[in-house]
């Protein structure tokens, strides 16, 4: 074993040193981090597609023409695997090996948490996700996140839900037990007593679980007027939709929690008559439609959710590049804050989250209320966060 | 809460569980039980088996009750392929079968998400209605699965009790030299009961891409409940199986009913735990020969 | 009458319905071979799990030379000076013949985890001292021409000396062999009786467990007949050649109508 | 199920005399590892992290070492490998202990509960062994995730300081390959000495070693609860590492990581969970050009090396140096 021990180390050592690629010249390095592997790995795809769509349009322009040069941005996008350890070796590697000085994503709260301990130091801008409130912070200056999380939508949501169905009264909320679920609940319990309701039935189940009659018969014990699926995953907010009108519940089926109306369409079928959800995309805008046109054109299968998110993120990067005429990272994230108002795929851009988090970081978007009628998603309302 | 209208659901749901948990656990104890090989691959061939419903009802346009046993026998011919490269160098050698199994697993998931893209989506439900027998609730798709459960386990159970290859599988499984010695071709069987295996997990897949949904990753969560099932009614029992899944699929629901879920999750694990600690070969295994 | 060095007296144990041993009663005085006889199923491999510590005993009492010892771990019994050796024969297939029979010795090397794990200086001279035994071993059961011969490339015959070569190692006061002469050629069966003697010589006494009548009394003055897990008679090997009892139970009832 | 792939009867004879080789071997390996920050451009500094994940979990893969020799394979070891994350991590961000208690604690505790789980556990063997560890390491990543109390639930704990003393990635590296280099000291002393014998006998032949006088249970225990504590201070050196930790971390693919290491290294030496930490976590490194099919490639590395080289890379290296050594190289 004495000999080929040392070569077999020596052969390891020179693949890594040889392999990272050689950097072209006017390059421009536009990190990404998701999950890509496992259960989530929808989420990864999502910013992967969404960041190269923005790309895309950037260099079909001929790409972006800043201070006197033309930069041509390339995506590199690593796992994060969904764990701490995955989302520091992510940002590690962009940060270190292929020198990004800008990275989106990634969108859980672990890998976030995790990256975030390696960006911050390095001044690295991140646009990233996570409904962590320990994500934005006075200390953390290097990050924005890009996705509204329940802090900022369930208030307006349930004011609309009371506006809308005065009669209703006892609430049951049902969420999955990861570190989304745990966030969310306090914030929702809080929402809805503000707002008069009774909370009657709360429940986190196994983010595995598929089969949820028997948590759904338990509910059903309890009279409730509004289910709540909160941030239910898409698959399996589909899963309690559905079975919650074949265990008998005739009231009114409603999602704070997580924009996935189609994907749900698509579990519940038939069943997922007058279920109310929100999106921050709204077709009807025009620059959304011409992104929906785009990802039809190019990927065809049905679109995440997220992929939208990510692809607004890239787009309000490169515009803060343009309005610093630089890609100096310090420059652009002056320039981040002053964006309000800039038109987005949701509307125009606002930011907020300085009484709740302390820092000014937290995008804010109108949402679209939507509803499904006959199989069909219809558009009820756009209400505003801010 | 323990009023009877309850208690009857709980009776129900816990049946229409325990008969996708049955399905899936058959062929995973068989493979263990015959080949002494614990099977990681077992819920890639479950996900192949809703993709396989999928395409035969949505492009082939099959009927239903047409397409769950093609798209099984499908993926179970299919199976052969890993059985051939992957398997039959490894019987009987534990250690290095569960890993390779798990190597396996990854490519078929992987490749089925490269392939089929990894968003969810679900089988459309071909039976809808929902039938109300006073307070109780049974949908029909649940009835549909039940009886596809109860006419497998019977096909099954009578395959392996009354034909000559059920009975060469049930000789190999107990000793392979005997089974060998009288001249019962072990290999040719082998491929057999692994295409048994297979095309069962295929069927629970359809079923499972039908009741729940569909997505290159839904082997996982059906893979442990087979673990569990097999442990509760012993490593390689087919009666054990059968009682295992039942079992299962009323302690879940009745313990999620009456106290939560996560209560449930992490009780489902103590029992099993409890079951391995005091009777390690479940309710009808035979204790481990010692090495 | 010469110190007694094992006693077994109401020995008694059922899996489930089955009564595999019931009242069993035989002792094994210092020094000497006592011959375990019985036809297939009569619970002679029970008998010496239930005595060696592998089975627990539901009744009865095992004493080694003054102690009471019944239910006791096998290794503390090892310890004791009570060794057994296996039906198929137990070795270590890919050690050499060398190796395996200092691991008989573990018992003598071993006096606890934390004195093994640093190798003190009295655990250094316990296994120099287990070294010199095992040559002695290999010597006198002849086995120095394949001490460093993989184990598994030994002929069956080798293999079962061995076995009991890793049997000796551990310093026996008393020692349980079961079914040494099985699957041995003539010639094979009384190289082992003739290695049993030599063990014998060093003073330790000896329970052989076979059915093979030829090798038993050869080798025992008394014998133990064992029918159905209880004792059917006792006494020398021609004595229980000619009992009626041995030869119904060995042969079926020998003029009953066809 | 003992595993025991085929071994060569060299490396089977602890003894052997080849000590002085493996002995050369070891040292060398150990000044390549020592040269490796130097070694790497200081602009490369990516590959330091990688060094040191390396590093980490190669004392995580020789503790589970230890179980394989004893012919068992635990599921569980991300377990044992969250207990000594989570200890180290409440303790300094909860009550402010200096760093190198909290690190003794992390591995205390851990091996702490593998005293208390192993004679529950050690009393299964083969398949229901792993079956069982399978399950708990499920239901352990279950606890971490509803104890919001102690382990404050699935957000996980942040803001985990590193050593103060070893803070700059290079002095973490050090620290890293110093417990490394401990952690095989102590592995490769429990396996050369008697205790070592017995482990090999207990893998061999239970009921032989019982009866040749080796008190199994408690040498499988004993052995269980060192290889616990050695995981324990993985968990406490790598929470330090990524400042932040979660039950995300500690599910049966990190245990599942563990295994592999062993299998594709080789199981039949102590070089084997080295080779395999190496070999595993560098893998996804070179394959970063092709980020969807890295899953795909690493079912199949698995598949090939079950088929054609059980005994892993370690027995490659066997073959090889043997080849050299026929070929008068």
């Amino acid at each position: 074993m004495n000999k080929v021990a040392k070569l077999l180390a020596a052969l390891a050592t020179a693949a890594l040193c040889l392999s990272p690629m050689p950097l072209l010249a006017k390059d421009l390095t536009i990190g990404a981090i998701g999950t890509l592997s496992g259960g989530a790995t929808d989420w990864g795809v999502a910013t992967q597609r969404g960041v190269q769509l923005a790309i895309d349009e950037v260099n079909a322009q001929g790409g972006l023409k800043i201070g006197g040069e033309t930069y041509t941005p390339h995506l590199i996008i690593y796992d994060d695997q969904y764990t701490g350890q995955g989302g520091a070796t992510a940002a590690t590697r962009l940060v270190n090996a292929d020198h990004a000085k800008f990275i989106i994503g990634p969108i859980g709260t672990p890998p976030t948490l995790a990256a975030l301990a390696i960006t911050t130091p390095a001044k690295v801008l991140m646009l990233d996700d996570g409904f962590s409130p320990k994500i934005l912070g006075p200390k953390n200056t290097y990050n924005f996140r890009i996705s509204a999380t329940p802090q900022e939508f369930a208030p307006a949501m349930i004011g609309w839900l009371k506006k809308n169905y005065p009669k209703t009264k006892r609430v049951a909320i049902v969420d999955p037990n990861d570190s989304v679920g745990q966030q969310v609940m306090p914030i929702l319990l809080k929402g809805y007593k503000a707002d008069g309701f009774d909370v009657a039935f709360t429940e986190m189940y196994d983010r595995s679980t598929k089969d949820f009659t028997p948590l759904l018969t338990r509910m059903m014990a309890n009279k409730i007027d509004v289910l709540d699926l909160s941030s239910s995953a898409p698959a399996e907010a589909g899963l309690l939709l559905k079975q919650a009108r074949q265990v008998g519940f005739k009231g009114v089926i409603i999602q704070i929690g997580g924009p996935s109306v189609e994907e749900n369409l698509a579990v519940a079928g038939p069943l997922a008559e007058d279920f109310i959800s929100f999106d921050f995309f709204n077709p009807d805008n025009p620059l959304a439609k011409k992104f929906g046109d785009a990802y039809a054109k190019k990927y065809g299968s049905t679109m995440s959710s997220w992929c939208p998110v990510m692809y607004n993120a890239a787009k309000i990067l490169f515009e803060a590049m343009h309005r610093a005429n630089s890609i100096d990272v310090d420059a652009v994230k002056a320039e981040l804050p002053k964006m309000t108002g800039y038109e987005t795929i949701f509307g125009p851009l606002h930011w907020g989250g300085k009484e709740t988090y302390g820092i000014d970081h937290q995008l804010l978007a109108d949402i679209v209320i939507e509803q499904v009628k006959d199989g069909k998603i219809v558009r009820r309302d756009v209400v505003s966060m801010y | 809460m323990l009023s009877l209208p309850v208690l009857a659901q709980v009776v129900v749901n816990g049946v229409n569980l325990g008969a996708i948990y049955i399905l899936m656990a058959l062929g995973f104890t068989m493979i263990f039980g015959i080949m002494r090989i614990v099977n990681f691959a077992h819920g890639a061939f479950a996900m192949l088996g809703g993709f396989a419903l999928y395409f035969l009802l949505m492009d082939a346009h099959v009927p239903f009750l047409l397409a769950l046993p093609l798209g099984a026998l499908l993926v179970g011919a299919g199976s052969l392929l890993a059985e051939r490269f992957v398997l039959r160098h490894l019987y009987h050698n534990e250690l290095q079968g569960m890993i390779a199994t798990l190597g396996l697993s990854m490519v078929m998931i992987y490749l089925a998400a490269i392939v089929f893209g990894v968003s969810q989506r679900s089988v459309p439900a071909v039976y809808s209605e929902i039938f109300f027998f006073g307070p109780l609730v049974v949908p029909m798709d649940r009835l549909v699965v039940l009886g596809i459960a109860a006419v497998t386990l019977l096909l099954f159970f009578l395959f392996m009790r009354y034909t000559k290859p059920g009975l060469a599988m049930r000789v190999a499984a107990q000793d392979l030299e005997v089974a060998e010695a009288q001249g019962i071709n072990a290999a040719a069987h082998y491929q057999a009961a692994f295409f048994i295996a297979s095309s069962l997990a295929a069927l629970a897949g359809g079923l499972i891409g039908q009741l729940y949904a569909l997505s290159p990753f839904m082997g996982a969560t059906p893979l442990m409940k087979s673990f569990i099932v097999v442990i509760l009614g012993g490593l390689g029992s087919i009666p054990g199986a059968a009682l295992g899944g039942l079992l299962l699929g009323m302690a879940e629901s009745s313990l999620t009913t009456f106290f939560g879920a996560s209560t449930a999750q992490l009780a489902s694990f103590g029992i099993v735990m409890l079951v391995l600690v005091l009777r390690p070969q479940g309710l009808f295994g035979h204790a481990e020969r010692d090495s | 009458m010469s110190r007694q060095v094992l006693v077994v007296s109401g020995l008694g144990k059922s899996f489930g319905a089955l009564q595999a041993i019931s009242d069993l009663h035989f002792h094994v005085e210092d020094g000497e071979i006592v011959g375990l006889i019985g036809p297939n199923g009569a619970g002679k491999t029970t008998a010496i799990n239930l005595i060696s510590g592998r089975l627990k005993p539901d009744t009865g009492m095992v004493r080694l030379e003054d102690k009471v010892v019944t239910g006791f771990s096998t290794n503390s019994l090892v310890q004791r000076g009570l060794v057994r050796t296996f039906q198929s024969t137990a070795v270590y297939p890919e050690r050499s013949v060398w190796s395996n029979v200092l691991r008989g010795a573990f018992a003598e090397i071993y006096k606890g985890f934390w004195p093994a794990l640093v190798n003190t200086g009295a655990q250094k001279r316990r296994r120099d001292a287990a070294i010199v035994h095992v040559e002695t071993i290999l010597d006198e059961l002849g086995l120095q021409d394949v001490r460093d011969v993989p184990a598994q490339q030994l002929p069956y015959g080798r293999q079962k000396t061995l076995g009991l070569a890793i049997a000796i190692a551990s310093r026996p006061r008393v020692i349980l062999l079961d079914e040494p002469a099985a699957g041995l050629s003539a010639e094979e069966v009384d190289r082992v009786a003739d290695v049993i003697r030599r063990i014998n010589s060093r003073g330790v006494s000896v329970v052989v467990v076979d059915h093979n009548m030829r090798f038993i009394s050869g080798l025992c003055r008394r014998v133990v007949v064992l029918h159905h897990g209880r004792e059917l008679c006792t006494g020398k090997p021609a004595e229980i050649a000619a009992n009626p009892q041995v030869i119904e139970a060995y042969l079926g009832t020998v003029n009953e109508p066809a | 199920m003992t595993a025991r792939p085929a071994m060569t009867a060299a490396a089977a004879d602890n003894r052997g005399s080849r000590f002085s080789a493996s002995h050369m071997s070891a040292v060398a390996v150990i000044v390549v590892m020592a040269a490796w920050p130097g070694a790497i451009a200081s602009s490369e500094s990516f590959l330091l992290y990688v060094g040191t994940l390396v590093v980490l979990y190669s004392v995580g893969a020789m503790s589970l070492h230890l179980v394989f020799r004893m012919g068992q394979v635990s599921f569980a070891h991300a377990a044992f490998l969250g207990i000594g994350g989570y200890t180290s991590a409440l303790l300094l961000t909860g009550s402010g202990l200096s760093w190198p208690l909290a690190f003794c604690a992390s591995g205390l505790v851990s091996g702490l509960f593998g005293l208390l789980l192993g004679p529950i556990v050690l009393r299964l063997r083969g398949v229901y062994f792993v079956l069982f560890t399978f399950i708990l390491c499920e239901f352990a990543e279950r606890v971490f995730t509803d104890w919001g109390s102690l382990t404050n639930g699935a957000g996980g704990v942040a803001g985990i300081p590193a050593p103060p003393a070893f803070s700059s990635p290079v002095s973490f590296y050090y620290l890293c390959l110093g417990v490394a280099v401990l952690c095989a000291l102590i592995c490769r002393g429990v396996l050369k000495s008697d205790v070592g014998e017995a482990i090999d006998a207990i893998r061999t032949s239970e009921s032989l070693a019982e009866s040749n006088g080796v008190p199994v249970f408690r040498i499988k225990v004993a052995i269980f609860a060192i290889s616990c504590l050695l995981v324990g201070f993985q968990g406490a050196l790598q929470a330090s590492f990524v400042h932040y930790i979660s039950p995300a971390s500690y599910t049966f693919d990190e245990s599942l990581r563990f295994v592999v290491m062993n299998v594709i290294g080789g199981m039949n030496s102590l070089w084997g969970p080295v080779l395999g930490s190496v070999f595993i976590i560098a893998l996804p490194e070179l394959l970063r050009n092709w980020v969807e099919y890295q899953w795909v490639l690493y079912g199949v590395v698995l598949v090939l090396a079950m088929r054609y080289l059980p005994g892993g890379l370690y027995e490659l290296g066997e073959r090889a140096s043997a080849l050299l050594r026929k070929g008068g190289a």
